[in-house]
């Protein structure tokens, strides 16, 4: 634990690039499935991976250099440690619960859509228009 | 073709304009003050969540209880998650009996040995007791009621993966289900009668890091953690019992 | 409870309370409707005098009903056409179908009309303004049952249209001085083209379309044929009357201002609009050969005249407006109703199925003689004073001499259409297939004699109705206006004696009708259309000899280069184009999810891109 | 410095299993791509200081998202570039016409 | 205070998790607790509007935790009014929908029910939740329950809306967390009141990209044009009464959900204009869309969209007037399009065709459904004198105190084009040619009827005295206007 803390202190603006450029990268890559392909499945994980992004975008503004995680073990209670933000931490995992609800509610409407257009292609979906 | 490159483009303004957004919000900055003259909600947590509430795991009293409505609106998003998923999903009885297939369970068909059935069940006990404890020290340790939930239903799913004839007790389940929610809310009603304000925790909060600390946070962690296991277990239930279609 | 509100409550539970008897017994529908139109129309002559008034408040405006002279004079209209058009309708609709619906409309139209008048701010009058038109619309399309794509629909967008128009004026005269009572706006200046030019075209918009001018007059002839018979007396005679009812009070100011060359253009625009109305709408008439389809056209042109009467702005000019206003209510009421009764008795008033219908129907006919006379203006009827009214002030007190060419050219051919009614339907040979044709009933009788003396009375004694016509000039501006009782005097100083005149002309038509009559006693041989042979060629069965079928074809051959320029048609096309295009945004919707997703982020990428253009 | 290397490494991973799972026509392949990157991201979770946070992605992230997502592809196609079964096409137009 | 507003959200919440074990018990209790429940909110209702009528606003503590701290819920005059009236119109849809259901199975019916009371319950916590946060869970439980209902029917297309919506609503509630992600970043709170006192300090550039996002995604909840294309969709597809609650609470609930972020936590010139522009935008383009729908929900759902356009118009107007008109409007939306939707359910019930073409002459067979289609039609016009007018009236008359002559031109003539389709369906209904065909298999049960005259007296009551509800109306629009005061109650809680 302690590795990291003094090495994320060090180089935080590598870390910096390295998270939030993985964090977009996730955003834009599931974007991109969600508007580029056709294949229902595909759309739902670029769904997921739009949502993975955005949580690790939570936890990386959280993150305060030099914190622990927020978490008193024994002994530690009055020790002034730095801890990391604890509400992104918090919202992140309401927000990982609800887009897990989200996906699967997807997927159900994926089968349902299979079995009475049998097709999986949203490009065929559109019974509904104008 | 033009699509994706409009797409292209669309997504490469949208993470550069995300990209300098963020780079004025660097990670790793104090942006939560003191915690002694707490200006930001998390310094106030931070101090508020050892000294007052006993509770160890900051996340766990910011996600139980000051945030605990939260907590509450997604467990019922859960709840209705898997609502929706039944009705979805939902086969007409009719239907059933028409393909005259009703008692035969169409479960997703691994190859499962006997080796991978004996793991399975020396496992399952073990990954339910991890979820318990999971859940039961959400608020000394890393991990929680979501957590634990989740363990308690990989579990499920790996005997139902493993198992043809394993099915889930649908009664139990049901009572397990409802009576977990209705305790959630009890805690938050028992708070608003005692005490005037919904979820409000007992004055009684034990001593940091103990088992029994932090009044009713593990109590309501435990019933967050039946809920999610059940729904999530409901969820994995109703998808594995899909009848694959005729092929 | 003030009395107004009584007289409206009245109407509005009579209009339920028909609607339920139907449910009961469907004869005394007719009656329950005639008698709360009777008792609201005796309740409000004797109860109401003009310049009675109350405010009110309702949805934090203030609000105001009262009677001047001027909403008395169309009161007058709207209650002597409506009760005399419910006492028709009773056995004219008996037997048809949905009495209850048709009743109940038909007494919210009235309700809809009295609230027109007795309004004396802008949102009441709208209120009123809509219910009349809403109620009405039911009404027209009673009995399109089929074509109701185009007839009813056509009818109210431009009733919205107008009525939109006349909201957004309201609006503004709220904001900008911040009244909302017609007086006070009238006394504010609200109406002076001057400042906010939009707020007196707005409304001259809304109430010109009621008042069926160029070019919105569309709706009016097929709205007005489609309607059942009784209630397009009401349709053409009543609330026409009160679009030209909201002109002449948007015209008040300039009455006020007693200035000429206030309001010029403005008075030019609508007086040529009129004379071109009244143009068309006589062309139009001319080319008819469905009798409603003519009196519809025929209406059109008349409320040309009364609309450049009003806005030719003078004494004389607004006097002939408001005269005419009454003498076509009452004329067209009564023509209207004779072609209800020639419907009813033989089914149709498609004139070239129709003929010789005199012997049949004499009483009728009679009506329907004098109504026509009235119409064309031809002494001693009531009509004829309009018209030399309506000319003496074009030629003497305005500078149109074009315009007067204009009216004078449509009023000439009105004979003609006038001719063709009354050949068309009653005279000429009779047919074998009307021998069994019989005089409409007693009750639908009445009212239209009762309608076709005062149109004579009126052609005699004018000054009946110029009295109430000059009070209720007077209540919108004009001040000391001078009427005689039976005569009409020019600016020369010539006097015409009208009351001598009628009885002269009167004379000789009871000698000519005495005469005719024992002529007509002799046996006749009567000759049906198809009894006859040209030079020993028997005609086919299909060849129709009757004289209706191109009844004006010279004249239709000349005036041939007018009847291409079809308003009708460019509305049509109009809407056809717009559709056409809304189709094209319509596509919008692609019914592609992964669309709507592009276009969410499309939006999201624009917003960003452009967000400090859009927010700061 | 090794850490960091990993830290790199282990974004790079990310980005590249999520462009495999998007890219990777045989679904299954792709369903456990996403796996892979809930997998990783646990891993920057716990090194930001989310315990929590990582555990959770960890048992929904990692095993129940993925076999949602297998059980979607049992019962739908496997293959990206093939929607739907022909054979059943035709019986399609008789059922749902 | 015995009731405290919590209770919106308990009491449906108890009664969902309890509606599995009571079935067990009665079959019909997935029926009837819902009622209970929706009725409950109404007593809630009116308990609390009585008392801030008295006491002032309420700003009730979760957890114990005071109002920055902690979650809270507020009843402002505003969130009040708006809470009431969707707790109304949440029973009356349940009222409607009681017995409509009957041909389900047990099982099916539970769902529906289930989902359809969380989805008003939802929408209630949307409007009195005074955390942003928390307002995206509640966004998400309406989001879930309403993507759920919209593919109820297996026999209609309804999954293939369903994914539409879920689809676009998975990008609202990204989006949305990004606001939020950046807003925490740089107020260090969640509390909106707060954010709304910080936000002054927050830099331009931030405070815009937030906004943005924010506008994004609640721009889709809340149905803004080219945020719409899933709202067609879900609501033809869905059950008529889960439309009805579409348009006349959860449209409700987005609308709220972006006013409250654009009038009380953001601070930004122009956003009015946005608004305004947007709204107008909307509102063409789904009138224009509906005039030529030969699906009659499908008609509905545009014509509801118009509503929300022209909504929106009036609140980017900005003035306590317009904000006045968009609420009462808001009202008329509300009620006469439910009755529309509770009509049309009704035709189509009966005639197995959702073409409008399928209702020529239907009066004959459904009188008084007819004639309560026939009012909201009028009515939504804004004929006078039913209820639809007055609002219409009061937009207009903001819009001309603000000298937007263009917009009210715009306004009315887009009206046009509404009555005129409107009227091609009454046209329908009333004076087609009737098809040969037995009278109605399904007449309406005396459960929707008490819901259908319940909403039409409505209509025609407010349509001729609207002074029974204006003041009522003028008090949410002051509080809503009134930024300062609601910053102020809630934050002055904590000292």
């Amino acid at each position: 634990m302690m590795d990291f803390q003094t090495l994320f202190e060090q180089n935080i603006e590598i870390i910096t690039i390295a998270v939030y450029g993985t964090a977009i990268a996730l955003i834009v890559i599931g974007l991109y499935a969600v508007l580029m392909k056709k294949h229902l499945v595909k759309i739902v994980i670029g769904l997921s991976i739009m949502d993975a992004g955005i949580h690790l975008l939570f936890v990386a503004v959280g993150y305060i250099s030099g914190g622990t995680a927020p978490i008193f073990s024994p002994g530690s209670e009055n020790a002034a440690t730095t801890m990391v933000d604890p509400v992104p931490q918090a919202l992140v995992l309401t927000a990982i619960v609800i887009g897990f609800a989200v996906t699967a509610l997807a997927l159900s409407l994926v089968i349902r859509l299979y079995k009475h257009h049998h097709t999986a292609n949203i490009d065929q979906l559109n019974s509904l228009k104008w | 073709m033009l699509k994706k490159l409009i797409v292209f483009l669309l997504i490469a303004t949208l993470g550069y304009t995300l990209a300098v957004t963020l780079s004025s919000i660097p990670i790793g900055k104090n942006r939560i003050g003191s915690i002694e003259n707490p200006e930001t909600v998390a310094a106030y947590y931070l101090d508020k969540s050892p000294n007052d509430l006993k509770v160890a795991n900051t996340i766990t009293a910011v996600v139980v209880n000051f945030r605990g409505f939260d907590t509450l609106g997604e467990v019922s998003v859960l709840f209705l998650a898997a609502t929706g998923l039944a009705s979805i999903l939902y086969r007409k009885e009719e239907e059933e009996e028409e393909e005259n297939i009703r008692h035969i369970s169409h479960r997703l068909n691994l190859p499962s040995s006997s080796l991978v059935q004996t793991g399975a069940k020396i496992l399952f006990p073990l990954i339910i007791v991890l979820g318990i404890y999971v859940f039961i020290h959400g608020h000394l340790t890393p991990g929680g009621g979501f957590q634990g939930g989740a363990i308690i239903a990989t579990g499920f799913l790996l005997m139902l993966v493993s198992y043809k004839g394993f099915e889930t007790n649908h009664k139990v389940m049901v009572w397990l289900e409802s009576l977990a929610g209705l305790g959630f809310v009890g805690v938050g009603v028992f708070g608003l009668v005692k005490y005037g304000s919904f979820l409000q925790n007992t004055g009684w909060t034990g001593n940091l890091n103990d088992l029994i600390s932090g009044g009713l946070i593990p109590l309501i962690y435990i019933f967050v953690g039946i809920k999610v296991a059940t729904e999530l277990t409901n969820i994995l239930d109703i998808l594995l019992n899909i009848k694959p279609r005729k092929k | 409870m003030e009395i107004i509100a009584i007289i409206l409550l009245i109407l509005l539970v009579g209009s339920i309370l028909s609607f339920l008897i139907n449910r009961v017994n469907k004869n005394f529908t007719g009656v329950t409707a005639f008698l709360v139109a009777l008792a609201s129309g005796v309740v409000f002559f004797t109860k109401v005098q003009s310049g009675y008034q109350f405010n009110f408040q309702l949805a934090g405006l203030d609000l105001q009903w009262g009677l001047t002279d001027y909403s008395y004079y169309f009161a007058y209209i709207i209650f002597g056409l409506s009760v005399l058009a419910l006492l028709y309708s009773i056995k004219y609709m008996e037997g048809k179908a949905r009495l209850g619906y048709y009743y109940a409309s038909f007494l919210m139209t009235i309700l809809g009309m009295l609230g027109v008048v007795v309004s004396q701010d802008f949102v009441s009058l709208f209120i009123f303004w809509e219910i009349m038109t809403w109620a009405s619309f039911l009404l027209v399309i009673y009995n399109s049952y089929y074509k109701i794509k185009t007839k009813g629909i056509k009818y109210m967008i431009f009733s919205a249209i107008g009525a939109y128009a006349m909201l957004t004026a309201i609006v503004f005269i709220r904001v900008h001085y911040d009244t909302l009572l017609i007086s006070e706006a009238i006394a504010k200046g609200a109406f002076n083209f001057e400042q906010y030019i939009y707020i007196p075209i707005f409304l001259l918009l809304g109430f010109g379309i009621k008042a069926a001018v160029m070019p919105f007059h569309v709706w009016a002839p097929s709205a007005y044929s489609k309607s059942p018979m009784p209630f397009t007396t009401i349709f053409s005679g009543a609330m026409s009357k009160m679009g030209i009812f909201g002109i002449g009070l948007v015209f008040t100011t300039f009455y006020l201002s007693n200035d000429p060359e206030n309001f010029y253009w403005v008075r030019t625009i609508l007086g040529w609009l009129g004379g071109i109305t009244a143009v068309m709408g006589t062309i139009y008439a001319l080319i008819q050969t469905d009798a409603k389809k003519l009196l519809a056209y025929s209406s059109v042109a008349q409320l040309g005249y009364i609309v450049v009467g009003l806005s030719t702005g003078t004494e004389l000019g607004v006097m002939a407006a408001l005269y005419l206003a009454v003498i076509h209510a009452v004329f067209k009421g009564a023509l209207f109703m004779v072609a209800g009764a020639v419907e009813k008795q033989v089914g149709t008033t498609d004139m070239t199925k129709i003929s010789g219908l005199i012997r049949k129907m004499p009483w009728t006919f009679f009506v329907a003689l004098v109504s026509i006379i009235a119409l064309a203006g031809v002494p001693p009827l009531g009509g004829f004073v309009g018209k030399w009214l309506l000319y003496e002030a074009l030629i003497t007190e305005s500078n149109n001499y074009i315009l007067v060419v204009v009216v004078f050219f449509s009023s000439t051919a009105a004979f003609m259409y006038s001719y063709r009614f009354l050949f068309g339907l009653f005279l000429g040979q009779e047919e074998k297939e009307t021998e069994h044709i019989k005089e409409a009933p007693v009750t639908m009788i009445i009212p239209m004699v009762i309608l076709a003396v005062i149109a004579m009375i009126a052609g005699s004694y004018p000054g009946l109705i110029f009295e109430p016509a000059a009070k209720a000039m007077e209540a919108i501006g004009f001040q000391n206006v001078s009427w005689q009782m039976s005569s009409l005097t020019n600016i020369w100083g010539d006097t015409t004696d009208l009351f001598l005149i009628s009885m002269m002309i009167f004379a000789v038509f009871i000698i000519a009708f005495i005469f005719l009559t024992l002529k007509g006693l002799k046996k006749t041989r009567y000759v049906g259309t198809k009894d006859i042979s040209t030079s020993g060629e028997l005609p086919k069965e299909w060849e129709n000899l009757t004289f209706q079928i191109d009844f004006f074809k010279p004249f239709e051959r000349a005036a041939a280069p007018l009847y291409s320029m079809n308003m009708n048609k460019i509305w049509k096309n109009l809407g056809k184009n717009l559709e056409a295009f809304f189709g094209f945004f319509r596509k919008l919707y692609t019914g592609n999810g992964q669309t709507y997703a592009l276009f969410v982020v499309i939006f999201l990428v624009v917003l960003l891109l452009f967000k400090d253009v859009i927010f700061s | 410095m090794a850490i960091l290397i990993f830290l790199i490494v282990m974004a790079i991973i990310l980005i590249a299993a999520a462009i495999y799972s998007i890219m990777q026509k045989d679904l299954l392949f792709a369903v456990l791509g996403t796996g892979v990157v809930s997998l990783v991201l646990s891993i920057f979770f716990y090194m930001l200081q989310a315990p929590d946070v990582a555990i959770t992605e960890a048992a929904i992230g990692i095993a129940l998202t993925t076999i949602i997502f297998i059980i979607t592809i049992r019962n739908t196609t496997r293959d990206e570039n093939k929607y739907n079964d022909d054979h059943i096409n035709k019986f399609k137009t008789k059922k749902d016409a | 205070m015995v009731i405290t507003p919590v209770h919106y959200i308990v009491a449906p919440l108890i009664a969902a998790f309890a509606i599995p074990l009571l079935t067990k018990i009665h079959k019909d209790a997935a029926r009837i607790v819902p009622g209970i429940v929706l009725f409950y909110n109404v007593v809630i209702s009116f308990f609390l509007m009585n008392h801030i009528a008295e006491h002032g606003m309420i700003s009730e503590t979760l957890a114990g935790w005071e109002a920055p701290w902690g979650i809270n819920l507020v009843v402002t005059p505003f969130t009040g009014f708006l809470a009431t009236m969707v707790s109304i119109l949440g029973f009356i849809i349940w009222l409607y929908g009681y017995r409509f259901k009957r041909t389900l199975k047990g099982g099916e019916v539970k769902f529906y029910e289930i989902l359809q009371m969380m989805m008003i319950a939802g929408s209630i916590g949307i409007i009195i939740t005074g955390d942003i946060f928390n307002m995206f869970v509640f966004i998400e439980i309406v989001g879930i329950s309403a993507f759920s209902l919209t593919a109820f029917y297996r026999s209609r297309d309804g999954a293939e809306a369903g994914f539409k919506y879920l689809l676009i609503g998975g990008f609202a509630s990204a989006f949305l967390l990004l606001g939020i992600l950046i807003i925490y970043t740089q107020t260090g709170t969640l509390n909106m009141a707060q954010i709304a006192e910080r936000m002054p300090e927050v830099p331009q550039q931030m405070k815009i990209i937030a906004l943005v996002f924010f506008l994004v995604a609640l721009g889709i909840e809340a149905e803004m044009f080219p945020l719409n294309g899933w709202a067609p969709d879900a609501y033809s597809q869905a059950p008529s009464p889960t439309s009805a609650t579409f348009a006349a609470v959860v449209s409700v609930a987005g609308v709220y959900a972006l006013i409250r972020v654009v009038f009380t936590m953001f601070d930004v010139e122009g956003v009015n204009n946005y608004l305004m522009v947007m709204g107008f935008v909307t509102m063409l383009i789904a009138e224009i869309a509906a005039i030529s729908q030969k699906n009659l929900k499908r008609m509905l759902a545009y014509s509801s969209i118009g509503q929300v356009g022209l909504i929106l118009i009036s609140f980017g107007i900005g003035s306590n007037l317009a904000v006045f008109g968009a609420l009462f409007l808001m009202l008329n939306h509300s009620v006469i399009k439910s009755l529309l939707f509770m009509a049309g359910s009704y035709f189509i019930y009966n005639t197995d065709d959702k073409r409008i073409t399928a209702l020529n002459g239907i009066h004959k067979k459904l009188p008084i459904v007819s004639f309560f289609f026939a009012l909201g039609s009028l009515a939504i016009i804004g004929f006078p004198p039913f209820s639809g007018f007055w609002s219409k009236f009061y937009i207009l008359i903001s819009a001309a105190n603000e000298k937007y002559i263009f917009l009210i031109i715009g306004i009315l003539l887009v009206t046009i084009i509404e009555l005129t389709y409107y009227l091609r369906v009454v046209g329908r209904i009333y004076f087609a040619k009737e098809e040969e065909g037995e009278p109605a298999s399904h007449r309406p049960s005396i459960n929707a009827l008490v819901a259908m005259s319940s909403l039409a007296l409505f209509i025609i009551v407010i349509g001729v005295y609207p002074d029974l509800i204006m003041p009522h109306i003028q008090n949410a629009a002051d509080a809503l206007l009134d930024k300062t005061n609601y910053i102020q109650q809630i934050l002055s809680v904590k000292n």
